[in-house]
């Protein structure tokens, strides 16, 4: 494979640099293993000071190449200054409250650096089975006998990728102005809050106010509810009556789905 | 299995090719083993299909062999066909995820985001049982509006319509991350 | 062949079949015949394929049987099928091990162990339908968490994800460089 080594050389300056692919570390970690790997340090015991230093000498080769660096990398150029002047300091008083123990800055990086390393063989061991498409083939030919007898009837098969991208790709190609047009009201859950209450509506075609709403609820579910119930009023989806004064509150479903005139709940009620 | 055999690999090439191959262009693919080897080895498989009494046997059609399932399975083999899952054509799912999203909504909503007639796709998605009808709008004409059922949740493994992933979230991972605002680094090699 | 043998009819329908069959898929296929059977006419099948070295193999895939070709055929194979082969960078390869062994996870984990932005490898896995979106997680912000589908399994050649490596634990860093350690791959997908 020799992809490491030839960063490592191209690093140490004695190849020529242009005949080797720059994008070789996958991310500031796989660099940082890298440079540990080939300073052959103790991952446990990174002398921080030197790694530092290797890193941001990496970075401004690069900026010499005039090769747009990460973000990423920058990121991670600042935590290693942050843990190598923690370091610097003399150690502090322990906190009271705290158990005396100094944690080691550098404990948080080594172990990201010990997961990458992890998952990143994991990855090659992956990427070294027998793929179905690469190394092993499935017959894949549709019998002409068999494509002619097509029912499809089974269960649904759909993915949540490609409905979300589906919008997506939709409002990214319909002009803004048309979609805050057809907008009515932004909030799912309200339109969740909506769905609850016609189907309860359904059930019992009749509900106390109170029924609606739950103690137990955050503030925030009860104010949805409460939007839900004025828009169910507002699109004459269900109708409001109270007794007296004070009396409860009911609410009624509005759903002209056929309804057979007649006796329902709302007439035998005064 | 340390050097396959030459049986070996003409079924294997036998099953994945998409249509019957000719002696001849087996042999192209096998310039490695002669012809006559490879006619031998064609007729030793099709012997073996047939001793075994297997499900498939190996036949010789337009001038070439083709591994094909026995005509008298055919009785179990549509069964197979049955009962899959329906195919769902991108309008479908277009118009699925307007009513997702954007419920409840009237059909004319609909039609003028996508800007085509929708009624087929909806009245499909009806009888799918992924949208119902709520209801009717209260303005002139009264439209039928439209909402997701439960049925919907369940196939998308969802709870509640919150777990819908949001327009910003799928945006985002089209984006390169905006870092905030890096103070200069000192990118200068040696100690501070 | 008067009545076909059930061995004969499970083997055409996994011939014809366009995706790995789970038993209970072949009993509902098979009603006349009851699932203990059926497992065995599977074992035996798979055993007359191993001891005929044949070209093909049964193998146990995304907790369904499937005809598969065997690995060592590739050079051969790879002559006539058609399409390119499925290729990964080692950015995805990294991102759909952290997945897969970390799901359900969210992008947000994803990039603090990896390090850098991954939201164009997320969407470009998604895109291949190696992982999914599951849901959201229930922690402020609601974010998407993602997991592998089947056919993640399909293509790795995975039963299912207990059948994925265990970690191994860390070795020292200045030993051998990772990707020259070779460890024996379990390219058999079936249960030993």
């Amino acid at each position: 494979m020799g992809i490491a080594a030839d960063a490592a050389s191209l690093f140490d300056g004695t190849s020529s640099a242009y005949s080797v692919k720059l994008d070789t570390f996958e991310g500031p970690l796989d660099l940082l293993l890298h440079l540990i790997r080939k300073n052959e340090l103790d991952i446990y015991d990174i002398p921080i000071a030197l790694i530092t230093r290797q890193y941001l000498e990496y970075l401004s080769f690069l900026k010499e190449l005039n090769l747009e660096v990460a973000g990423d990398f920058l990121v991670m150029a600042s935590t290693l200054l942050q843990i190598k002047s923690r370091m610097l300091l003399p150690n502090p008083e322990p906190e009271e409250g705290e158990d005396g123990q100094e944690e080691d800055p550098r404990a948080e990086l080594v172990q990201r650096l010990l997961d990458y390393q992890r998952y990143k063989e994991a990855g090659l061991h992956l990427g070294e089975r027998a793929l179905l498409g690469r190394e092993v083939f499935t017959r894949r030919v549709v019998d002409p006998d068999l494509s002619a007898v097509s029912v499809d009837d089974g269960p649904l098969e759909l993915d949540l990728f490609d409905l979300a991208e589906a919008f997506r790709l939709l409002l990214s190609r319909v002009p803004t102005a048309r979609v805050h047009e057809v907008i009515g009201f932004e909030s799912i859950s309200i339109a969740d809050a909506i769905n609850e209450m016609l189907s309860l509506l359904q059930e019992r075609e009749m509900l106390a106010f109170e029924e609606f709403f739950n103690l137990d609820d955050s503030r925030e579910r009860l104010i949805v509810t409460f939007l839900a119930l004025l828009e169910l009023c507002r699109l004459k989806l269900a109708k409001i009556l109270q007794n007296s004064g004070c009396g409860t509150i009911y609410i009624y479903p509005a759903v002209t789905v056929e309804a057979a005139d007649g006796v329902n709940g709302g007439d035998t009620l005064p | 299995m340390a050097t396959p055999s030459l049986n070996a690999i003409i079924e294997a090439l036998l099953f994945v090719a998409d249509a019957s191959l000719t002696v001849d262009r087996l042999s192209e693919l096998l310039p490695e083993y002669d012809r006559a080897t490879i006619r031998i080895v064609l007729q030793e498989l099709r012997d073996d299909y047939e001793a075994r009494q297997a499900g498939i046997h190996l036949v010789e059609v337009a001038g070439g062999w083709q591994l094909r399932t026995r005509p008298e399975l055919m009785p179990f083999l549509s069964r197979l066909v049955k009962g899959k899952p329906p195919r769902f054509s991108p309008s479908a799912m277009e118009t699925l995820a307007i009513v997702a999203y954007r419920q409840p909504i009237t059909r004319q909503e609909v039609e003028y985001l996508r800007g085509v007639d929708t009624g087929a796709v909806l009245k499909s998605l009806l009888e799918k049982r992924l949208i119902r009808i709520l209801g009717k709008k209260d303005i002139p004409g009264r439209p039928i509006i439209y909402g997701t059922t439960r049925d919907f949740l369940e196939i998308f493994n969802l709870n509640d319509l919150k777990g819908l992933p949001t327009l910003r979230e799928m945006q985002a991972l089209d984006e390169v991350p905006i870092y905030e605002v890096q103070e200069e680094l000192p990118l200068k090699a040696g100690n501070p």
